[in-house]
Parts: C-alpha cells; sequence; structure tokens
C-alpha cells in the first residue's frame, strides 16, 4: 500500500513539474485582425501527396502572398467533422473551407447558422430536388467543384496513345461513387482514341481504409502489368504511392493523380491528371480578401483550367509530339463541347 | 502465369510469414498473440525512420526489428510482470501502435498520411520475379518458418516454450525460469512480426499511416488455422495469399461486387475456425495470468 | 545407521510464510536425518505443503532459515534446490501432458548437442535411469497417454534424474490403489537404501506407521510435535494433529442391506455407457442400483471412469446408451435442472471447478442450481435468498456466518458445507456424493459424514464415490469397486475390506456384475 | 475489509494511477512536439467540459461509447471477448436508418422512435449473434470470430449503401423520413450546435436496464455465473451455450443502439463509416469501466472527452496524442489493476498479521 501510494505521489509529482515546462518556440494562439481561414482536411490529411496537399498548398501559398492566417484541423471520426468546421466558424474565420465532399451537409447547415462567415467546399457535392433541378448551395458557400472526368479522359487517351499496348490500367481506392467519375472519364477517354482497347480497372478496397494501402496498390499494378498492360492511372491516394513502386520495379509507367506526382517515381510517371485544388483553395481566399467573394458553384474544367494533365521539362521525353497534339486537340473539343465525357457508371 | 500467380503470392505471404511465426512463438509461450498488427506497424514505421536517417535499407531493418523489439518488451512487461489481461493489452498494444506511428508521422516529416521516399530492396526495371529474389527479406520470410519448426522441435529454448505455454508450475518446478522463457518469446515475437512490417515499408520505400491494413490479424488467424505448428501456420499463410491473389484476379475480371470478393479471406477464417480448427486445443496456458 | 551428531540432512527453522491474509507456516520447523523416511504429517491447510515448497525453492519464506547438509540455503531458486539435490514430487503432477515421458524427465536440463537438444541422448539416458531404478515407464510416449501410476512414476524419474539426495513427495497415494501403494514404499525404500534422504507429506496415519522412521506433526501453520515412529500410535500421532482426542473414522458393520431394492425406487442405472475424453467407453455398460435407505459406496483408483459415470449421472455428459431411473422415472436425456427438479441431488467431486462460484457471496452460492426456485417473474427474490442463506448457514454452522462474504473467503471446510447445506436443502431423493471430504478437515469430516448418515436414515438413495477407501469402508451400506469402466465387484459391506478389495482395484481379479 | 473500501481500492486507484501515468505520457509527447503540457491540457479542458458546446459534444461521443463499452462488457461478464462492436455498431445504425426510411413520414413518434430503435438493437444484435452461435455449437474462438465478421459487415454495408441506397457522390443514404430524435439543444439552448441528443436517454435507460439484468433477474446470475466458472454454472444447471448467444446477442443490440446516436440523433441518415473506431474504442471503456454499467458509462464520459479535446488541442499538437493516450490509459489501467488489488491485499494481510 505504501509502495502504492509512493508510485501515486511520484507520477502526480511527475505532472506537475512537467506542467510547469514551457519550451521555447511553443506557440500561442494566434489573434489579430489579418484574414483569417480555417481548413478542415478531409481522411488523409496533410502529407497524403496528392488531395489534401493540394488545398495544403493553396492555403499556404495565400499565407505568404496575401498574409492570411491560417489554421488547420484534422478531424478523425464522423462527427469530428462538423465540430472541426465549428470550432473555426465560432471563432469568427473569416473563411472556413472544408476539404471533401464528405464535408457537404455540415457545411450547408453551418453555412446557413453562421451567415456573417465565408465557406468553401472542395468537392462539395450537389443535391437535386426532386424536379431534378440543382439545389443551389447557400449564398455564402462556395462550391468549388472539379471535372475530373475531363481531365481523366485527356489522361486516359494518352495512357492509350503511349502505352503501346491493347490493354492500359486502373487503379481505384475506395469503390465510391467520387472515383467512379475517375474511371469513367478514363475509360472514355482510353476508348475515344483506341475503340479495341481494354481497360483493366481495379478498387483497392470498399472502405476509406482503401486510400492509405500501398501495399495493395502495389500488388494490383504488378499483376495489371503482368497482364501485358504498360501504363496504370491511379485514382487511389496514398495507395497509388505503391502502383508507383510497381512501376519503379517493372520498369512501366504510372499516372499521377490530383497533384503533379512527378517526384514520386522521377520517369516512370508519364503524367498526372491535376486537379487544382491549390488554385481554387487560393482564389477563393484572394476573393474574400478583395471583399468579392459570393457563394454558389464553381466549376473547374478544362475550360477554366482547374483541371488538366502535366506536360512540362519532366515528362516531355516521355510523349511524343504528335500524341501531345492530339490531346491538346481533344482538350479543345471538350472545351468546345464537341465531345462529352461521362461521370458515372 | 502460374509463376506469376505463385510470385504474388509469394509476395502477399511475406508479412504474414514473419506476423504469423511471432504469432506463433508467443502463443506457444502461453501469450495471446492479438498484437501481431501493432508489431507490424511499429516495424514498419521504425524501418522507415532507421532507412531515413540512416540512408540505408540495412539500417531501416536495424531500427524496424527495434521498433518491434521495444513493443514486445511492453506487451511482455504488461502481460507477464504485471499479469494484465493478454487480450486487452493486445488491443492497447494496437491502438498505441497507431497512435504513437501518427503522431511521430507528423513530429518527424510533418505530414498525417505519408513519409517520404526511403531507400528500400529491390532494384528498377526489373521484372517480377528478379525484384522478388533481390529482396533478401523475402528469402527471410521463405525460411522463418521452417527455422521456427526446427526451433520449437529441436531446441531446448522450444522445449522449455512448449513446456511453458502448457504447463507453467510444471517447468517452475524443475527449475526452467518461465519468466525469462516467455520474456524471450514474445520479445522475439516482436521481432518477428515487426519484420513483417519492415518489408511492407521498404517494398513500398515509405510510410503510409497505418499500412498494415489487418494483416496482423490474418497472420493470427492463419496460426490459430494452423493449429500453432509453424510448418501448418505457414502454409495457412500462403492460403491466405493465394486467397488474396485471386481475389486480385478476380476482381480484374469484374464478375461480382468487389466488395464480396473482400470478404472471402474472412468468410474463410470464420469458416475454419468454426469448422476445421473449432475443436483443436490451444497451449494450455494461453492467456493465464498466473505463471 | 547412527543417531549420533551427524549433520542433519534438511533442517527448517522458525519458517513465517504468509498469503494476503492467510498466515500459511508461523515458525514452522522440521529436522531431518540423512537416510531416513520422515513423515511430514498434519491436517488439510496446516502447512506442509507451504513448508515444502519453501524447502524446495518454489516460495520464499517471509522468515526463517533453510540448511540442507548443514549448509545455509535460506532463500534459494528451485534451480539452486535441484542442483543441490533437493527434488519434488507434487501433489498435483507437475508434467505438461503433450511432451514425452523423456522431455518431461529432462525438462530444465536438457542434454545438448551442438547448441540443440539432443533428444536421442535424452531419451537413450531415461530409459537407462528407470531400468535402474526400477521405475518402468516408455520414455517416448506421451505423458498425456501415461496411466496415473506411471505418472507418479515420471515425476519420480524426474527427481532422479536431478541427482535428488532428498526426495520430497506430497501426498503421493492421493491417486493410488493399494498394491501400487505397496509398489511405491518399495521403490521408495530402494531409494532410501541408494543414500537418499525422503520427506513424506501425507494425513494418512497408516501409511506413516507403514514406511516412515520418525515424524514431524504440524498444526495451524506451527510444528506441534516430533515424533520417532516406534514410539508412537496412530492415535498419539492423531491427537497431536488436531489438537484434541478424536475418534479415528469409525469402521462400522453397514446396516442390513435392503434384500432387493424395490423397483421404481432411488436410483436405477442400467447399461450406461459414458464416453471419455480420450477413451470412447469411460463408462462400459454398467448396471446398478440404490435402493432408498441405503448408501453405495463406490470404491477404485481415480481416472476408472467415475468421474465420467456422475457427470453422466448428474447430466453434465451425454449418456452414449443405457438408462438412468430416479424413482421411477426415466431421467437419461433430461437436462441437468430438469434431473434437479425431479428429485437428484449431487455434491460434486471439484467444489472449485464445479461446485462454487467463487467470486459470489455465501448467499448466491446457497442458492446455486436452484436459482429458478428463488426467482419472481424473472427477478431473483433476494428476501427468499437471504432467509434461506440464514436458516441454511445456521443449520451447518458455516462460518464466518456472513452470507454477504464471497465464498472464496471460507477455508475449505466452510466452503464445503457450503455445497452440502445447498444440496441437502433440495427436495431430493437421490444424493450423489463425490469425494464429499476432499480437503477438508477433521472436523468437518466427522460433520460431513454425520450428515450423510443421517440423509441416508431419512431414506435418500446415496451413491458415494470416494478416492478414500476408508471413507467409502466407513460410510456405505454396499460396496462397490470401479475398474476399467466397469463395477468389477459389489459386495455387502461386512464382506469388504481393504484386503478383499485392493485387487478388484488394480484389475488383478476380475468378475462382471450384471 | 468493508466491500465501499474494496471498491474503492479496486475501482478507484487503478484507473487514478493509469490516468496519471497517461498524464505523465502526454506530457512528455507534447514536450517532444515542443509545445508545453500546461497550455495543452487548459485548452483541452476548455474544449470539453469548459464551455457549453463542448460538453454537448463529449456527451454525443459518450453516449455511443456507452453503448459499445456496455457491449464488450456484457459479453466479458459471460466470458466472452467481444471485439466486433465496430461490425454491431454499423449495423445496428443501417438498421434504424433503414427502418426509418421504410416508414412513411406520417408515422407519429411515438411509434416510429421505437421501431426505429428496435430496429437498431435487432440488426446490432443479429450480427453479435453470429459469434455467439458458433462459439456455442462449434467452439470457435469468439475473438477471431468477431473480428473478421468486423470487415465482413462493413464491406456488405458498403455495398448495400454504395450500389443502391446511396444519394449520388456521397457515401450516406438519403435523410430518414421517420423517427428522427431531437436534439438536446432543443430543449437547452445553450447546447446549440452540438450533437448531444435524446438518445442520450434511452442510452441511461440502457445503463439502467444492463445493471438491473445483470445484477438482479435471475438470466443475469446464470449469465454471469457462465463468464466467471463455466464449468460450475453447467453444474448448477445453466445452458452455458445459450447464456453465450445470449449475451452475444444482447451485446450486439447494444452496440446497435450506439448506431441510433449518429443516424437517427445527429445526422437523420446512415453513412458508410460512421462508426469511427467507437467499437474498439468500446473495449477501452469497459476495461476502465471494470464492466459495470455504471463504471462504463464514467468511463465513456472519459474517452468522449479524449477524443473531443483532441479536437480542442488540435491548434496546438496532433490530435493523434489523443490516440497515443488512449492506448497508453488502457495499458495502464490492464496493468494497474491487478497489480493494485495485489498491493491492497498484501496491505490488508500485513494489517491483519499485526492486529493477532
Amino acid at each position: 500500500m505504501r509502495k502504492l501510494l509512493f508510485v501515486l505521489g511520484g507520477l502526480l509529482v511527475a505532472h506537475l513539474a512537467l506542467l510547469l515546462v514551457h519550451p521555447a518556440g511553443a506557440v500561442r494562439l494566434p489573434d489579430g485582425d489579418a484574414l483569417e481561414v480555417g481548413v478542415v482536411f478531409d481522411l488523409g490529411g496533410r502529407g497524403d501527396k496528392s488531395f489534401n496537399d493540394g488545398a495544403y498548398a493553396g492555403a499556404m501559398r495565400a499565407s505568404q502572398e496575401l498574409g492570411a492566417r491560417v489554421r488547420f484541423v484534422e478531424p478523425g471520426e464522423g462527427s469530428d467533422r462538423e465540430a472541426g468546421l465549428r470550432l473555426l466558424a465560432a471563432e469568427g474565420m473569416d473563411l472556413v473551407i472544408g476539404v471533401g465532399f464528405i464535408f457537404t451537409d455540415d457545411l450547408t447547415s453551418l453555412a446557413r447558422e453562421y451567415p456573417d462567415v465565408a465557406f468553401a467546399g472542395v468537392d462539395y457535392a450537389l443535391t437535386v430536388d426532386a424536379a431534378g433541378n440543382v439545389v443551389a448551395p447557400p449564398g455564402n458557400l462556395a462550391a468549388l467543384k472539379f471535372r475530373e472526368e475531363q481531365g481523366s479522359f485527356l489522361v486516359g487517351a494518352l495512357a492509350a496513345l503511349v502505352g503501346g499496348s491493347k490493354k492500359v490500367g486502373f487503379v481505384g481506392g475506395m469503390d465510391s461513387p467520387l472515383i467512379h467519375k475517375f474511371e469513367m472519364g478514363y475509360k472514355a477517354g482510353v476508348r475515344h482514341v483506341c475503340p479495341d482497347c481494354t481497360v483493366i480497372a481495379q478498387y483497392a478496397g470498399v472502405t476509406p481504409e482503401a486510400f492509405g494501402n500501398p501495399g495493395r496498390g502495389k500488388e494490383l499494378a504488378l499483376s495489371q502489368y503482368q497482364q501485358g498492360v504498360n501504363v496504370i492511372y491511379h485514382a487511389s491516394g496514398s495507395t497509388g504511392l505503391g502502383v508507383f513502386e510497381a512501376a519503379r520495379t517493372l520498369g512501366r509507367f504510372g499516372i499521377g493523380v490530383d497533384a503533379d506526382q512527378y517526384n514520386e517515381a522521377p520517369g516512370r510517371v508519364l503524367t498526372s491528371m491535376v486537379k487544382r485544388v491549390d488554385e481554387s483553395v487560393f482564389n477563393a481566399i484572394q476573393r474574400v480578401q478583395a471583399g468579392t467573394f459570393t457563394g454558389g458553384v464553381y466549376q473547374f474544367g478544362l475550360a477554366e483550367n482547374g483541371v488538366g494533365y502535366v506536360y512540362d521539362e519532366n515528362n516531355r521525353a516521355l510523349i511524343p509530339d504528335s500524341v501531345h497534339a492530339r490531346i491538346e486537340a481533344l482538350r479543345a473539343e471538350i472545351i468546345a463541347g464537341r465531345i462529352t465525357v461521362p461521370s458515372t457508371r | 502465369m502460374i509463376l506469376l500467380f505463385l510470385a504474388q503470392t509469394l509476395r502477399i505471404a511475406i508479412p504474414f510469414l514473419f506476423a504469423a511465426a511471432g504469432g506463433a512463438l508467443s502463443e506457444r509461450a502461453g501469450i495471446v498473440a492479438l498484437t501481431l498488427e501493432g508489431f507490424m506497424l511499429g516495424g514498419a514505421f521504425g524501418a522507415v525512420l532507421g532507412s531515413y536517417y540512416g540512408g540505408s535499407a540495412w539500417i531501416g531493418i536495424a531500427a524496424g526489428v527495434s521498433a518491434g523489439m521495444a513493443l514486445g518488451a511492453i506487451h511482455a512487461v504488461a502481460c507477464i510482470r504485471f499479469r494484465a489481461d493478454q487480450v486487452v493489452t493486445g488491443v492497447a498494444i494496437n491502438l498505441f501502435a497507431v497512435g504513437v506511428t501518427r503522431f511521430f508521422l507528423d513530429v518527424a516529416f510533418q505530414s498525417s498520411s505519408n513519409s517520404p521516399r526511403v531507400a528500400g530492396f529491390g532494384g528498377e526495371g526489373l521484372s517480377a520475379l528478379t525484384a522478388l529474389a533481390a529482396n533478401p527479406l523475402v528469402w527471410m520470410g521463405v525460411a522463418v518458418m521452417p527455422v521456427l519448426a526446427f526451433v520449437v522441435a529441436r531446441t531446448t529454448f522450444g522445449l522449455r516454450v512448449r513446456a511453458v505455454g502448457e504447463h507453467p508450475q510444471a517447468a517452475a518446478s524443475v527449475g526452467v525460469p518461465v519468466t525469462r522463457v516467455r520474456y524471450v518469446a514474445v520479445v522475439w515475437s516482436g521481432i518477428l512480426a515487426s519484420l513483417g512490417g519492415v518489408y511492407l515499408a521498404l517494398d513500398q520505400h515509405q510510410f503510409t499511416d497505418n499500412m498494415t491494413a489487418g494483416r496482423g490479424f490474418i497472420a493470427l488467424a492463419a496460426v490459430i488455422f494452423g493449429r500453432w505448428h509453424p510448418v501448418r501456420a505457414g502454409i495457412a499463410c500462403l492460403l491466405f495469399a493465394a486467397a488474396e491473389t485471386l481475389q486480385i484476379q478476380l476482381q480484374a475480371a469484374q464478375v461480382i461486387p468487389s466488395q464480396f470478393v473482400e470478404m472471402i479471406p474472412y468468410l474463410l477464417t470464420i469458416i475454419a475456425v468454426a469448422g476445421v480448427v473449432g475443436r483443436s486445443r490451444p497451449p494450455a496456458a494461453l492467456n493465464q495470468a498466473d505463471a | 545407521m547412527s543417531e549420533t551428531a551427524q549433520a542433519p540432512a534438511v533442517r527448517l527453522t522458525g519458517i513465517d510464510k504468509r498469503f494476503g491474509a492467510v498466515q500459511a507456516n508461523r515458525g514452522a520447523a522440521i529436522e531431518v536425518r540423512p537416510g531416513e523416511i520422515h513423515a511430514l504429517v498434519g491436517e488439510n491447510g496446516a502447512g506442509k505443503s507451504t513448508l515444502m515448497k519453501i524447502l524446495s525453492g518454489m516460495l520464499a519464506p517471509d522468515a526463517g532459515t533453510i540448511e540442507v547438509g548443514g549448509r545455509d540455503v535460506t532463500g534459494w531458486s528451485t534451480a539452486q534446490a535441484i542442483a543441490a539435490g533437493v527434488g519434488m514430487v507434487h501433489q498435483h503432477f507437475m508434467l505438461v501432458p503433450t511432451l514425452t515421458v523423456a522431455e518431461n524427465v529432462v525438462l530444465g536440463r536438457e542434454p545438448v548437442s551442438v547448441g540443440t537438444f539432443d533428444r536421442a541422448r535424452a531419451l537413450r539416458e531415461v530409459e537407462e535411469l528407470a531400468e535402474q531404478s526400477g521405475l518402468r515407464v516408455p520414455a517416448d510416449r506421451l505423458v498425456a497417454d501415461l496411466s496415473v501410476g506411471e505418472a507418479q512414476r515420471v515425476e519420480i524419474l524426474k527427481t532422479l534424474y536431478r541427482g535428488a539426495r532428498v526426495l520430497l513427495l506430497d501426498e503421493p497415494t492421493a491417486v493410488l490403489s493399494p498394491p501400487e501403494v505397496t509398489e511405491l514404499w518399495k521403490v521408495l525404500r530402494r531409494v532410501r537404501d541408494g543414500g537418499a534422504t525422503i520427506i513424506l507429506i501425507t494425513h494418512k496415519l497408516d501409511e506413516v506407521m507403514a514406511v516412515s522412521e520418525r515424524i514431524t506433526v504440524m498444526r495451524q501453520g506451527e510444528t506441534v510435535e516430533r515424533l520417532a515412529t516406534r514410539d508412537t500410535s496412530p492415535e498419539g500421532i492423531a491427537r497431536a494433529m488436531v489438537g484434541r482426542d478424536v475418534a479415528l473414522m469409525v469402521q462400522r458393520e453397514g446396516a442390513p442391506p435392503a434384500a432387493v431394492p424395490a423397483a421404481g425406487t432411488g436410483l436405477e442405472v442400467r447399461d450406461l455407457v459414458v464416453r471419455g475424453a480420450r477413451i470412447p467407453r469411460a463408462v462400459d455398460g454398467i448396471s446398478f442400483s440404490v435402493a432408498p435407505g441405503e448408501i453405495l459406496g463406490i470404491a477404485g483408483v481415480e481416472g476408472n471412469g467415475q468421474t465420467e459415470l456422475l457427470d453422466a449421472l448428474a447430466g453434465l455428459r451425454e449418456a452414449a446408451g443405457g438408462s438412468i431411473r430416479v424413482g421411477g422415472v426415466d431421467l437419461t436425456t433430461d437436462s441437468v435442472r430438469e434431473r434437479g427438479d425431479a428429485g437428484l441431488s449431487h455434491i460434486p467431486e471439484d467444489r472449485h471447478r464445479r461446485g462454487l462460484l467463487l467470486e459470489y457471496s455465501v448467499a448466491e452460492n446457497l442458492i446455486f442450481g436452484q436459482q429458478h426456485h428463488f426467482t419472481r417473474r424473472g427477478m431473483l427474490d433476494r428476501a427468499a435468498i437471504d432467509a434461506h442463506a440464514e436458516s441454511r448457514i445456521a443449520a451447518y454452522d458455516i462460518r464466518p456466518a456472513d452470507a454477504r462474504l464471497p465464498v472464496r473467503a471460507l477455508s475449505g471446510g466452510n466452503q464445503q458445507k457450503v455445497v452440502i447445506a445447498r444440496e441437502m436443502a433440495r427436495a431430493f431423493s437421490v444424493l450423489l456424493a463425490a469425494q464429499p471430504t476432499r480437503g477438508v478437515d477433521v472436523g468437518a469430516i466427522e460433520f460431513i459424514h454425520a450428515q450423510l448418515r443421517r440423509a441416508r436414515d431419512e431414506g435418500k438413495a446415496i451413491l458415494l464415490v470416494s478416492a478414500e477407501l476408508r471413507e467409502v469402508l466407513a460410510l456405505s451400506d454396499r460396496v462397490a469397486v470401479m475398474y476399467g469402466g466397469r463395477l468389477v465387484t459389489v459386495m455387502p459391506r461386512r464382506e469388504a475390506s481393504e484386503e478383499v478389495l485392493g485387487p478388484w482395484m488394480t484389475g488383478a481379479q476380475r468378475g462382471a456384475v450384471a | 475489509m468493508s466491500r465501499l473500501r474494496q471498491v474503492f481500492e479496486e475501482g478507484v486507484l487503478a484507473p487514478l494511477v493509469a490516468l496519471l501515468v497517461a498524464l505523465v505520457a502526454g506530457d512528455l509527447l507534447i514536450l517532444a512536439y515542443g509545445q508545453a503540457p500546461g497550455a495543452v491540457w487548459s485548452l483541452l479542458i476548455e474544449g470539453t467540459w469548459g464551455n457549453a458546446y463542448g460538453f454537448g459534444q463529449v456527451l454525443y461521443k459518450a453516449t455511443t461509447l456507452t453503448c459499445t463499452g456496455l457491449a464488450v462488457a456484457i459479453g466479458l461478464r459471460a466470458g466472452l471477448f467481444n471485439i466486433g462492436g465496430e461490425g454491431q455498431l454499423a449495423a445496428g445504425g443501417f438498421g434504424a436508418a433503414i427502418m426509418g426510411l421504410w416508414l412513411p413520414s406520417t408515422t407519429p413518434a411515438l411509434l416510429a422512435v421505437p421501431l426505429c430503435v428496435g430496429a437498431a438493437c435487432v440488426a446490432g444484435g443479429s450480427v453479435g449473434l453470429v459469434p455467439g452461435v458458433l462459439k456455442a455449437r462449434f467452439g470457435a474462438h469468439e475473438v477471431i470470430v468477431t473480428i473478421m465478421l468486423n470487415f465482413i459487415v462493413l464491406a456488405f454495408l458498403n455495398w448495400i449503401v454504395s450500389a443502391h441506397l446511396a444519394v449520388p457522390e456521397t457515401l450516406h443514404t438519403e435523410g430518414v423520413r421517420a423517427g428522427v430524435l431531437p436534439r438536446l439543444s432543443a430543449m437547452i439552448p445553450a447546447f446549440h450546435g452540438s450533437a448531444a441528443n435524446w438518445t442520450l436517454a434511452v442510452v441511461l435507460l440502457a445503463v439502467g436496464a444492463t445493471w438491473w439484468f445483470l445484477f438482479r433477474t435471475r438470466s443475469g446470475y446464470e449469465l454471469r455465473a457462465v463468464g466467471q466458472q463455466p464449468d460450475a454454472a453447467e453444474y448448477g444447471g445453466i445452458h452455458v451455450g445459450q447464456a453465450w448467444w445470449r449475451a452475444m446477442l444482447m451485446a450486439g443490440a447494444l452496440a446497435g443502439l450506439g448506431g441510433v446516436n449518429f443516424v437517427l440523433g445527429y445526422k437523420g441518415y446512415y453513412e458508410d463509416g460512421f462508426a469511427g473506431g467507437a467499437g474498439f474504442l468500446g473495449i477501452a471503456v469497459a476495461l476502465v469501466g471494470r464492466n459495470h454499467p455504471v463504471g462504463v458509462l464514467l468511463a465513456a464520459l472519459f474517452f468522449a472527452t479524449l477524443s473531443q479535446g483532441g479536437l480542442a488541442i488540435n491548434a496546438l499538437v496532433p490530435k493523434q496524442m489523443v490516440e497515443v493516450l488512449q492506448g497508453i490509459v488502457i495499458l495502464a489501467v490492464a496493468m494497474a489493476v491487478p497489480e493494485v488489488r495485489r498491493l491492497v491485499r498484501q496491505a490488508a494481510g500485513r494489517a491483519t498479521g499485526r492486529a493477532r
């Protein structure tokens, strides 16, 4: 018993002592009158090397160029998403951004509750009312939507033209409607330039963990490459890093997603279907600062340069000029509306 | 094609084999191995830290194994010295491993999901088979079960592990240091299982949050499926890996929804536990606090 | 052998040992001369086993000194004790069932070649040792497949393999038949003649008289008497053990049995077959009946199907064939609860495993098995339970008389009283009493025996199964012997004696009872 | 030793030690991140018990955790380790949503709410029943079966939702038409914005009912007997296998009830992945709560505080710190309970020794 009290006392003293430690460099919570922006990340969070990092990059750019003060929140389970947004809104942030379609409902209700705060939702999902009309988001909420299928169409065409094989591959993360958009656009692109090509499309799983299983991604990719696929497009978060590993191992090609993922496997990333989340986030912040922010739907497609594919000094050697010209032509046709890209199965 | 199927099965099986080896050793010594998932995750993160700061995959292996050792030691102290419930500590170790790797992923790399790319094994532009053969961890993984089987059956340590897991009082009565044997077994279980994580991480050249994705539980199922015998457990690992390979191949064919294909290994396990091995006997002293 | 100033082989002085609230040893002492067979006697719970575990290094004493061969070895470990030639044969065998005999014998002292365990040498060495010592056992068999007698031989082999010079045996005859006991004495004498010293823990006075040279008596953790066997008598030892005069178990003539039990009364068993864990027919088609007002005692070495028989009668194990009737009603396929309600009461052989819920209170244990009679609309009727507990505690003198105490906190004797008080409170016509006095002290034995006799006199049919032959003889009206899953003989009490029953118990004499 | 004192020493001292261990470990982690422990802890308290909204969130999370905690506790009382809380919780939420979708929107709440809650319990209970029956019938180890079943149930629900029920571009069903439970803020405006809702009341009832069942009814008496000594229970006329599957059925139903909190109390629809680890955390809750319904409730509040606190301190340190702390608390409690009991008994032994 004495020993027990001794342990209790020792722990208590240690804790009290540690409470007094105040390391240099410990941040205090910000205050002041700079533009304040709050960002709540989706599952995966900062460092996912694609989607969330895009939002992070946009916000950081705003903080450097516009002097905005940015706070990031990484929620855990479901109810934390609303809590995270609310935390920021209640603190009187000027702009609160939810990164991911999953924030849709929470953003909608909070935007109504805090009409003086500007909200933005990356990949905000629009709802359709009984009559089939799109329900407009609240006036202080910007829905930042991307036409992933358009970008995916272009990289699909590219994969088919450069691949040198009648088979091209696709690896998705969680088997879900958002990722189907990527898959459908990609397939359409492949078929458009190569009607007799087949697309092997596989998913890493059925739970959100499927976006974080690179081991599975690598195995899926290896098996596709061994079936004669030369190029695989992934839309699978961290799982896709496994796809690049497989591409490195066998000396084939992968196509990145969301951000320019060339550096994940230099020389083996044919291109990336970029989704300018950074641009959209930066623009939203900029508009709030300039006082021109309005709610509504912002579509980022090929026309707005919101989606696209990477073609720069890194991969120029991998893509023949004729192919590049063909892709650019397709791009023009989509922008002109002569090609419509499907987005659902 | 068959060769490629087998190669893929083997690749998928390697982490299972390491983890199941650790599981078999620990359970034979009477300590429940619900911790395998945590050990693997710790090993994977340690490997990436070691490889990143040390610049070599071998340093990564050393660091990953150290992480597994440390987690094994924590588990051993908790359930041997403090006689905590082994299932509870197992769950706690897994939770702890997830949290610690996430926290220090953030501390070390300011990321919530991925580490930077680190040195690993395997060159580039190889065939799948040469890539497999170039990875020393593959060879270790293939060897681990036969070696463990030999250790358990033919060495003094193995004899003592078996005695301690069945009847610790009897072992103690003839001067076998029960506590020490269990400590050694659990720490080795940490080392072996962590190698499974090390393989995953170095094969990917990076750490991803929770990258073991339930493989530790499959490995435990393989141990039970193999009725606690290393070689049989190894065969069970290969079986599960083959099921996953099949799943990958079947999914490409897209005949049934992926969710159902996904269930196959888990359903197999339940059927196995209920039917095939339901009546088989685990080590008698498993999950008994009193030595 | 001289009895002059020779260093004692073993000397323990002033040993204190406490487990939580229980003081197991209190200044206990023992002195053993080299080359003698020394009996350490005392009632259950007197602290004999604790003292020997301290000597063998399994427990560390709180106070006191241990000397072996004149050397102070206080606080040594098991390994050190073994190295110094002190070996213990435990009451509950310390054998690993999944290892072979040879592996068990060499465990902890394994022969090694090229860094690995040398199985061939282990096998050879154990076979040689078995041959030399006359303790014959197949060295390559799994211990799980051995008989109890063989297992005990392995235990002794283990100590000899380690070169034991001092052998401690804790209640070694509890599981042996009379001829096996005789065989054991022979082995022990041979080992003693080889120069070893033997300490025998027992509470059976006839064994003490038969083999020991000197005696140390313990009571309540203290050493109360040291005697030379030839200078004392069983009564003298018993007095020292209990601290007062006791009537040793009376061997009484049975009441004249009811000529033939009337059909439709008591317990009737026909052609009962029960599967065992290892043996397909652990109970191999037996028939018997117990009449109201009669105690049928089943003698036999443990492991001959008694456990399976009782389990089947009680409904804890399925009968693979045959029938069981109580008061003429067929209960063969009834559940435990249905049998209880039909008038079957059961004192199980292992109260810790079966008979009691150790963490539950005394009151809750006193309704265990009858909880459905203390229920109103699904809820436990606490008032009725408390009243029941009060009356039972008073009637059976359960101490301490606190119905809310967890049963774990009671002594072995009082725990058994809880079981018996409960089973006697049922409305029953047939009582199965398995090892009713195992591990309880002399006072409680007297009390329990009286209760069983009273129930018999009230017209209950009682089936008594006991490993204690003396208990069977003391209580039964008829005696049966179970061997190899069969009742090999049934005889009236007056024809039975240890000498008569012994050969039946070993299977040396065979017969069949229809 | 009086019973009360024993309860205090074993039930309070051990968690206290564990809490202190976790606090010190937390201090070290915070320092490792270069922040001041004092500031982080005060932020954590401020964000949880420090304001009505935060407290409401704690209540909301505690509601789910109480259910999953009870699900583990009732299994353990019967001697079974239920690691399937995650799947049972998800199934419960799904059941409530299906009933809510199926009922016409005109159904009166007095009818719709019990129907939806019942559907949640039935759905969760049937998921719990599987390992119970497999254990009773085939001796299949429940730890393995429940773990595997989690994967299967989640995959199955994902398939139903994504292939048939999901609103386009989302992972959730349409809003339920009937059976929605009002938020607490409807009555107590201070809770405004927090997800706390009337499921809390239902769950408090469930806590009471579980206590009553375990300690006052015959079935509870028998269930606990099976958990302590299955051999003895069999002797006492109790059908052990039956007790097992009943316990798992109840455990599943209780976990399923937790799904109501999210589906009917908070969002009004079923969303794939809403369980978010609450099922696994239930193990910790049951352990710290010593498998006693009231203990479970208190432990659920504690873990809910940690979880909500993780969000509050996100500004200073990564929320993962909270996950580490959860692991440490479980480990520390698991170690401290037997250790404290041993030390307490030793002390008691010495005391009686002196008294003699």
